[in-house]
């Protein structure tokens, strides 16, 4: 049926990988869609080489931006935290395999502006994080 | 008195369109924002192409026909809630501005630390942050009427809240989210007998329902023009004369001035004293011609086709294994349905309606609190207007159906 | 680079209008507010016939459509003043609504008691009672950079007030009765120097000149849609990212908030911060519309146009016994010209020029200090822009020849 | 030519009878018209059994405003107070022998505001009084 809902995005929606806390962690932060009040919170642990050795995220949303935090925190593990800096749009669009409108665009993006948030030591997650 | 919809559909140019090829539009989103007539569109485009000029300052025809349209419209408005005079109506944005107009002129010019103000669990975002600023700003205090598990407010805590003496009693009339329509003349009498002023949010009901302020006795009563078939950019805050005039100018300018010094001005009379700034005449015209035209069908017949429409889009949605419907039995609500699907998103819920050309609206419906209240994030929720049909009802449930098979 | 005038023409319906049987339109009144062209109108239409939906909450296909058009509009208007970024636009109702943000955000957040607010003798009423507001309330203190005889500001005597340390300067770049273009970046780059922000008044440059916000280094800077070919009702607030960032929110509502709790609220991000309830859509897509327009034609080519004009038009009034022109010459000024004639009422002015269908402005249009500083209450004003022609000038001045003889 | 500007208001502004101030008086009260900055005052005489001994106007403003006073004045003095509180919009246009926009109207009105609120001692010459 919808391209939005294609095999991967429900099976990371139903079954995710990497959901859950890490305590302890290096990092954690958590933030709202002030659209619809989905929540996300991620937490990391990041080694002295400054390599993510392991992400998790937490929270409530819907399949695009679940199954988004889950490929996210995939793709993120053993990479360097300067290259998680770079992430954008474009990098999570590509992800899902999808293209999406302005409205469901801010779903798919809450988890990484909440990553990049965390890992910029920011007190808030703003969408010029991610564009 | 029932309406012919097939004729009204007829009057909505976007009810014609096709979503994507050969999808047509179910709009199910009404409480959100409500379509628009021709007529209405019409009055605006004709005013830009023969009539556009500012208001108020000019002599020349244009502005001498402008000014008639925009002062008249005002006329229109007024009598459409049954306000003594058009003085008593002020032209705002939007429901938003109406209330933080109350909460930046009436409120602060008249509450102190530790003054109360009572709201409701079910208030929309634009009837809490207002009070929540001033709340930081002055030390105001804030309670809230309870909301009861089957939707409705609890008077009796409401009474009971009375004896704290509040100055200010302000609540929805009908909830956008459980639809309730809250009994809003026992609210306001009692408020006043308690000495408290009130302010209606009636965002939700002057579009739905006959609303008449003074049968209310409302104090100040805010709505939209864009909700009720009307333009966006505009809305309404009706007050009581004497309030009007005791208060402060909210925003300065033009217009709302008598006369200016180099360091000091005069303020002008009612309504101008709250209208600064060139204001959104256009806006104003097609408001007016808003009212025209559901005065013309009729309140109450549009008020008893909703209910129609609604009991049966209950009737129909309860009967889906994993539906759960949030809001009063239909006798005491107005076209609104919320629900959730167990074990899908309402997010995803309403983007594979719209796959079918079904417009529901997902998400807290800027109701965060009353959401909070249910242990729930977020709803969906389909809402009914005029132009509304079972068959539209019946779409919906199919695809509701869909929706638990993709996820199932 | 010059305009094709009668092609312009053509895209403004209202200009084929008659205003009485055999009479047609000389609309001499843009200052006040502009003409409309078709382009505008209809996107507006086409917007209520086909996209209509409310933004940024809805998933579905018209609330995707209407979102992206909503603050797609908002991308052009940012490029067209050269923003850094669209999230510096924040759309509000009008001028007037832009400063008073400014002045019950940013200013009472950071003006105490005996803090100096500058501006200037020309400022229209919109930039001073949100002042004298502030003043009222706070015991701040205002002062104002003098005119000088020819009608420009007297900079010798803005560098001897800046010595004062104000905390703010407030200005407009174009004084819509004299018509003066104030050197708004050497007023900034000074006011910089002496610590204060910058606020400009550009309702009445953006629409005629060039406007470059980074170039001029502006704090603050309002405009309204309707003076720049746009419909009514909406307008911007352009402003630096620091400074929006730390500002407290203005109108409490839906849209403005990350997070609402029953007590409390967190802030949205910016723009959304500041523009509570549902926004003006259909007016900000019609706002784009106009800034398409604009810069199509180029500003350049509409500035040059408007100078030629303006140039004629004060040259043929001035030979007219009895009139006084108000404001500078020509290569200092916009196309603006206020006059008086002797022994005759403005009022009278217009209304007589009016039975020829000559729409002019009579009045003290909204700078009552300026014209009392003239010593005078009120002048009739002409004025011009890029649809207007040297044909409507000699037919004002034929006109003002007929009021002389009535009167005479 | 135009009606507005019949001969009887050219004469009437061109000319006034009651233009000036009265000291003493019993009544006195100016405003504003907020349109234009227009300005009058009115001074009136009322002798013991309530009849308008004298009226006189002042201030500046157009052909219309000036001639509606002035015709005001003319037609107020004589009679008493209780007949002056009763006068609205459509006794002027009555005197005026003319109609008007929403705009000029004001205009019109001006003197008939100012002198109501005097009469009935208001602080203010609000809209109200004339319709
Ligand atoms: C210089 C100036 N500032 C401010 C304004 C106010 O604009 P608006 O009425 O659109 O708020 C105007 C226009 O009337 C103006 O000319
Ligand atoms: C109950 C209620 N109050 C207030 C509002 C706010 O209306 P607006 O966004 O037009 O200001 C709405 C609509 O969103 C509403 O449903």
């Amino acid at each position: 049926m919808d391209d939005l809902y294609r095999e991967v995005i429900i099976e990371h929606y139903k079954n995710p990988s990497y959901r859950g806390k890490l305590d302890p962690h290096d990092i954690s932060f958590a933030d709202n869609n002030p659209l619809c009040g989905d929540h996300i919170q991620i937490d990391l642990r990041v080694g002295t080489d400054g390599l993510v050795t392991d992400a998790r995220f937490d929270g409530h949303g819907c399949a695009i931006s679940q199954a988004s935090a889950d490929l996210l925190m995939e793709s993120i593990i053993g990479k360097p935290l300067e290259e998680v800096k770079k992430l954008n749009k474009d990098s999570i669009l590509e992800m899902l395999g999808i293209d999406l409108g302005p409205v469901r665009l801010k779903c798919a993006l809450l988890s990484l502006k909440v990553l990049k948030a965390g890992v910029y030591g920011l007190g808030e997650a703003s969408d010029s994080l991610v564009e | 008195m029932t309406l012919n919809v097939s004729q009204i559909r007829k009057d909505f140019p976007i009810l014609e369109r096709e979503i994507r090829a050969g999808v047509g539009l179910t709009y199910l989103d009404s409480t959100a924002t409500s379509q628009k007539p021709l007529v209405v569109i019409e009055a605006m485009n004709d005013y830009y192409r023969r009539s556009n000029a500012n208001i108020h300052r000019g002599v020349h025809a244009l502005a001498e026909e402008a000014t008639t349209m925009y002062e008249g419209a005002r006329e229109k408005i007024a009598k459409f809630i049954n306000a003594a005079s058009a003085r008593q109506v002020i032209y705002t944005r939007n429901t938003t501005e109406s209330i933080n107009l109350v909460a930046y002129s009436w409120a602060r010019a008249n509450l102190k630390q530790g003054d109360l103000v009572i709201l409701t669990e079910m208030e929309h975002h634009s009837n809490l942050v207002p009070w929540h600023m001033l709340q930081a700003e002055r030390g105001i205090e804030l309670d809230f009427i309870p909301v009861t598990e089957d939707g409705v407010l609890d008077l009796g805590m409401y009474k009971t809240l009375l004896d704290r003496r509040p100055k200010l009693v302000s609540f929805t009339h009908m909830s956008n989210v459980l639809g309730t329509i809250n009994p809003a003349a026992e609210i306001i009498r009692l408020a006043h007998e308690a000495g408290a002023i009130t302010l209606v949010d009636a965002a939700q009901s002057v579009p739905h329902l006959t609303v008449d302020v003074q049968a209310l006795d409302a104090d100040f009563l805010a709505f939209s023009a864009h909700k009720m078939c009307g333009p966006t950019g505009i809305g309404a805050l009706y007050g009581k004369t004497a309030l009007l005039e005791s208060m402060p100018p909210f925003l300065g300018g033009g217009d709302m001035i008598k006369e200016v010094k180099l360091r000091s001005f005069r303020p002008n009379t009612l309504p101008h004293k709250f209208e600064a700034g060139t204001p959104a005449i256009a806006e104003a015209i097609g408001f007016g011609a808003a009212v025209d035209y559901l005065s013309k069908i009729g309140m109450d017949a549009i008020a008893a086709h909703e209910h129609e429409i609604t009991e049966y889009a209950l009737e129909r949605l309860e009967e889906i294994p994993g539906v759960k419907l949030f809001g009063p039995p239909a006798d005491k609500k107005g076209g609104v349905a919320a629900f959730t699907l167990e074990g899908v998103h309402p997010h995803d819920v309403a983007q594979i309606l719209d796959q079918d050309g079904i417009a529901v609206r997902a998400g807290h419906h800027c109701a965060q609190p009353l959401h909070e209240k249910f242990g729930i994030p977020a709803t969906s929720r389909a809402s009914f207007y005029l132009y509304s049909t079972k068959e539209e009802v019946d779409l919906l449930v199919n695809g509701i159906y869909k929706v638990k098979e993709m996820f199932g």
